[in-house]
């Protein structure tokens, strides 16, 4: 049945470019998912603003990030602004897109969180003498995060999973330009598509353990 | 009103694209659907260690990308012999992947129903099949439809990824009219409108349907 | 006949019946009390097998009920059951809750199980709620509803298991009016509960459980005016 | 074997490559043309059977080579060496040289003037691999690998990046278009010639003799030149190599 | 001294305030009793300034609560406030609900927040429970505990807006004492309350809210030995 010979250990050799391009995956993931949680709380407030200025803009963002595909996201960072004179190159063009499509995904996430939390915190905090920003950031802040904390960490583990698109705006630094990078070079895409998706697994698993750890140790209460 | 080189060839070309879209997207579903159901069924009668291989495989599909997942179906098929045409093996990938997500949400939505239902139906003389059949499913499928919907909806998307494996898809499409016209915004532009129109009736369809069925609770 | 003969149950390593015996006669009705986790719920479900027994053997009508052999789906038809919790099925209207299972397990054509639903739904009060959801019914009606649902099997038997417990006090008595009528009826009926007047005045025998173990059972004003069993007396001591 | 399953199955399926014009590209009703199209409808009739074009992205030629979804690949495959170990070459059916497209405002005059610019190419094709690794060894500079000749295009219109380097069939049809205003030819790519060979499985010697002599006919009949002609212009390159036999 | 001068409030078309006069004295403490709805809690939260209001003015210590120019903020500091529900903030446990407010509105150190807030911990009794997050505490001592969270900011005002309401009643008697405690110490307080025993043994004052109206306002012995308006006597009645 096999009409082809495995030859991992050419694969194997490759592993510590893959592993450097894990590295580049797992930051773009982290640094898209800080700011794609710092716009995902302005969006979500702003989706709850009763001016038409505010909330408007708020929900077209959101409306987009979850009906249209990452990857159309991503390419129109690249290739839509690209078109307008405004050059993202593929690490920011790939970070914008992702970001972009976390903070809507979070925006809901962290809105539905928002409703959870009971009007009488806020009440509480600004009678005794908290200014609204500071009630909102000692009071319901914390516990916004703590509601939104398990899909928070699947939203990581969404943006781990799409800084593979990266590849189709020239991205070839991260973990699946990498593998893409050698594989049109040896043409075994087989055997290295195989080491990248164990790669994958693993960061996945890892972050998903890690954040289960920092819930544990955070939100004792 | 716009300046622009597309016509209604080139229109009838995205909505061909977005017609592969959709019926990649059907595929998928219904198959992933089905073999959810399978899965979550099962999940939701036997142990958490007795299901620890389900759980470890379809958690595989869940944590490694869409777009390794595809390219190394298409150079296994290749490698095994199988000789799949890459819709195929697009489905097939689409609709595990689909599965792994929606076995989550049939086993939450059967551990929803409350065991004493379950006993009641039985205690009547309903068999296990009619159980399932007249009053977990039913019951189940109101929990399950929001999440059932998003996922759907998920897939509609990601199915852009197929673009990868050589099918003209609504992405593709507009990619090649972009390649030949030149007029990357807007096309990319009347892509994500497409795409928006695709996936909002659906999103409706989903409400409509929460809507009606809590009117009866 | 339900002949229930030194039954052992256990969870894992935890024994919650500990060789019960007891007989039900044709017509009878017998009323089980007892402390919270005493193995009262349990008993009820392994007598039409939903749960398995340990040892021992339970006969109803003279047919064993854990028997390899033996068609559940067909004995339980024969045995009635109610739960505490509220089981209605609610995606179902009343009137469909009550014809299901004599459609789908007895084969009834729709008129006729709507014909018998409608006897049993007027029977316990609720003739004017045929169309609705359960989700619109008050705790008691829901009760009522699962009760004429059993009904609506001719069973020879039921069960009740503390049907009244999750109900607000108002809602109690309507849905014990029901279990009256039906023990004056004459069904053999075995009713796990709380309210001790009902098991006073409605029931023939009242049987005490404690920790597993069937500690007392006697007619009833024997059981309540001249209690045995250390335990027992400080039960009824601490309901009152 | 191959061969004799073409034969009886009536159909020869081509992956060619349909966003690398001249060689490949769609026309106005998005239907397939090109150099390569034309060639795998020849081939076809060298077999007595019917062409079926199979539009195959850079980066599937193998898989879909190796998975039986096509037959033969018309697809402009440089013949390095690690690439026969996956899959089997024919003699060269074409020979590309190498050119530097620019924009005319990136100030890039030749190819020296490409060091420390942001280059980009179709990653992994021959001039690809080869830009990437000078970009390594200049140690400034960015090189971006895309999946398709048109992004690359595309970026270097919209000035994502500066210059390619660029097979000069490609260019000189790229820039007579008139599609990407602006964009001109600065001077040749130092790279050796860049032979292409159809590729099909490895292991079949059958068909890969056919094709091996399928080319030597082409070009003694004129119609290699005739090609070349309709879709590129002017004089074939020569497909042999000095001092050397195959 | 907290003057309300014709105040009327409004949502939209419905309005909750119809012109409510109330002057309460330094150290004095009064009780607000009335039906659902009729606006208690509105004019609580109009007097610390987290509602607005459509008329009339409030002074508090001689300042207009809702003008322009008024600082709430500093305001706020003055008047404390326990709502009937949710008051604890779960994510910080009991001394850090405590010291928040006193270190980032006040500036204090945490060692001085910590002392003040230790200080009235023990006072409403919850010395042990420091480093407890609320979800650990009961429902009476989470009430306590928003109590000494509004205390540590010392302020000179008090309002308990039905502080018992949610509570199980066994828990009803510890919060009750807590408050008559704060009474007894001279605080001045506007208590919402269901609860007639406490307004009649604690407060100088009851008022009965009716419809948005203050019907009635006497001394407490007065208030309920004679009350003058048929509402009052018809409320009275219904929750002896
Ligand atoms: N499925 C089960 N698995 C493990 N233990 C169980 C299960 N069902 C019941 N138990 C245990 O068996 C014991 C008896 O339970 P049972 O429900 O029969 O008590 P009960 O007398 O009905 O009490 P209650 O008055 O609270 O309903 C309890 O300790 C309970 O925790
Ligand atoms: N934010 C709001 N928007 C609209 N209406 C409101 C709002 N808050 C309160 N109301 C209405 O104002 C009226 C008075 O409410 P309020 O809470 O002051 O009553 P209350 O006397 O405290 O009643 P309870 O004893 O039930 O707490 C009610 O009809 C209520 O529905
Ligand atoms: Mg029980
Ligand atoms: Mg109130």
């Amino acid at each position: 049945m096999f009409n082809y010979t495995f030859q991992w250990r050419q694969a194997l050799q490759k592993l510590p470019q893959l592993f450097d391009g894990a590295l580049v995956t797992l930051q773009i993931a982290l640094l898209s998912m800080v700011m794609g949680i710092l716009l995902a709380v302005i969006l979500a407030v702003a989706r709850n603003s009763k001016s038409k200025l505010i909330y408007a803009p708020a929900t077209v963002w959101v409306e987009v990030a979850r009906n249209t595909p990452a990857l159309f996201q991503i390419y129109m960072a690249h290739f839509g602004l690209g078109s307008f004179g405004i050059h993202l190159s593929p690490f920011v063009a790939l970070l914008a897109g992702i970001t972009f499509n976390n903070a809507g995904y979070l925006a809901e996430t962290f809105r539905g969180a928002l409703r959870a939390i009971p009007d009488t915190q806020t009440r509480s905090a600004r009678s005794l003498g908290m200014r609204p920003l500071q009630a909102f950031r000692l009071i319901v802040m914390p516990q916004m995060f703590r509601i939104a904390f398990l899909p928070t960490t699947n939203q990581m583990v969404w943006a781990i999973l799409m800084t593979s698109l990266g590849v189709t705006v020239g991205m070839n630094t991260d973990l699946a330009g990498v593998t893409q990078d050698i594989n049109v070079r040896s043409f075994r895409t087989f055997e290295i598509f195989t080491l990248a998706a164990v790669f994958y697994y693993f960061i996945a698993k890892a972050v998903t353990i890690g954040a289960r750890l920092i819930a544990w140790r955070m939100f004792r209460y | 009103m716009f300046d622009t080189g597309l016509n209604l060839n080139d229109l009838m070309f995205l909505a061909k694209g977005a017609g592969m879209t959709l019926a990649v997207t059907a595929f998928a579903v219904t198959g992933g659907t089905l073999m959810g159901l399978f899965f979550g069924v099962l999940r939701a009668h036997i142990s958490t260690w007795a299901a620890l291989p389900i759980i470890f495989v379809l958690d595989i599909f869940r944590s490694v990308p869409l777009l390794i997942q595809l390219v190394l179906a298409n150079a296994f098929q290749a490698i095994a012999g199988l000789n799949m045409p890459p819709f195929a093996t697009s489905c097939v990938v689409l609709a595990l992947y689909t599965s792994a997500y929606c076995t989550e949400i049939v086993r939450g939505a059967i551990d929803a129903v409350p065991m004493v239902t379950r006993r009641a139906a039985r205690s009547l003389g309903l068999s296990w099949g009619q159980d399932m059949t007249q009053i977990v499913f039913p019951m189940a499928l109101r929990v399950a439809l929001p999440s059932w919907i998003g996922l759907t909806l998920g897939v509609l998307k990601d199915s852009s990824l197929v673009l990868w494996l050589g099918i003209i898809e609504l992405l593709r499409a507009s990619q090649i009219l972009v390649t030949r016209l030149q007029e990357p915004m807007f096309i990319l532009m009347v892509t994500g409108v497409i795409y928006f129109a695709l996936s909002f009736p659906i999103a409706r369809l989903g409400s409509q349907l929460e809507k009606r069925w809590r009117e009866n609770d | 006949m339900i002949e229930i003969k030194d039954v052992r149950k256990s969870f894992g390593p935890l024994e919650v019946l500990k060789g019960i015996d007891l007989t039900v006669q044709k017509g009878e009705v017998v009323s089980v009390i007892g402390g919270s986790g005493s193995g009262k719920s349990t008993l009820l479900t392994c007598i039409n097998g939903l749960e398995q027994i340990s040892h021992g053997s339970i006969l109803v009508d003279g047919i064993e009920v854990h028997a390899k052999s033996t068609d559940l789906n067909k004995l339980r038809r024969n045995i009635g059951i109610v739960f505490q919790q509220f089981n209605s099925f609610p995606h179902l209207t009343v009137l469909e809750n009550v014809t299901l299972a004599p459609r789908k397990v007895l084969g009834m054509s729709r008129e006729q199980a709507e014909e018998i639903a409608v006897k049993h739904l007027t029977h316990v009060g609720l003739a004017e709620k045929l169309l609705v959801y359960p989700g619109r019914l008050s705790g008691g009606q829901q009760q009522r509803m699962a009760i004429a649902r059993a009904l609506a099997m001719s069973p020879a038997y039921m069960l009740f298991d503390e049907v009244t417990s999750a109900l607000d006090p108002q809602l109690v008595g309507e849905v014990l009016d029901t279990l009256k009528l039906l023990a004056d009826e004459g069904m053999t009926m075995i009713c796990v509960t709380h309210e001790m007047g009902f098991a006073r005045d409605v029931s023939d025998r009242v049987a005490f459980f404690h920790q597993g173990v069937m500690a007392e059972i006697a007619p009833s004003k024997q059981f309540f005016d001249a209690p045995q069993h250390a335990e027992t007396q400080k039960f009824l001591s601490s309901v009152r | 074997d191959k061969l004799d399953d073409i034969m009886a199955s009536g159909t020869l399926r081509c992956a060619v490559v349909l966003d690398f014009p001249p060689m490949g590209s769609r026309d106005a009703d998005n239907n397939p043309i090109g150099f390569d199209v034309d060639y795998c409808n020849d081939l076809a009739a060298a077999l007595g059977v019917e062409a079926e074009i199979v539009e195959t992205p850079f980066p599937d030629r193998i898989p879909a080579l190796v998975s039986g979804r096509v037959d033969v690949g018309v697809a402009s495959t440089s013949d390095t060496l690690e690439r026969a170990r996956t899959a089997g070459f024919t003699i060269p059916y074409f020979a590309f040289t190498n050119v530097v497209l620019t924009r005319e405002d990136a100030g890039v005059e030749d190819f020296d003037g490409l060091k420390g610019k942001t280059v980009g190419s179709v990653g992994g094709t021959f001039e690809g691999i080869a830009l990437e690794d000078n970009v390594k060894e200049w140690g400034e500079g960015s090189f971006r690998p895309y999946q398709s000749q048109a992004d690359v295009f595309l970026a270097l219109s919209q000035g994502q990046i500066d210059a390619t380097v660029v097979t000069s069939t490609v260019a000189g049809s790229i820039v007579a278009s008139g599609k990407y205003p602006g964009l001109t030819i600065k001077g040749d790519a130092p790279y050796a010639i860049d032979y292409v060979g159809l590729i099909a499985l490895r292991n079949e010697y059958g068909l890969l003799n056919y094709l091996d002599l399928f080319i030597n006919q082409q070009t003694r009949t004129g119609r290699y030149q005739e090609l070349y002609g309709k879709w590129v212009g002017g004089d074939a390159p020569d497909l042999t190599v000095p001092n050397v036999y195959r």
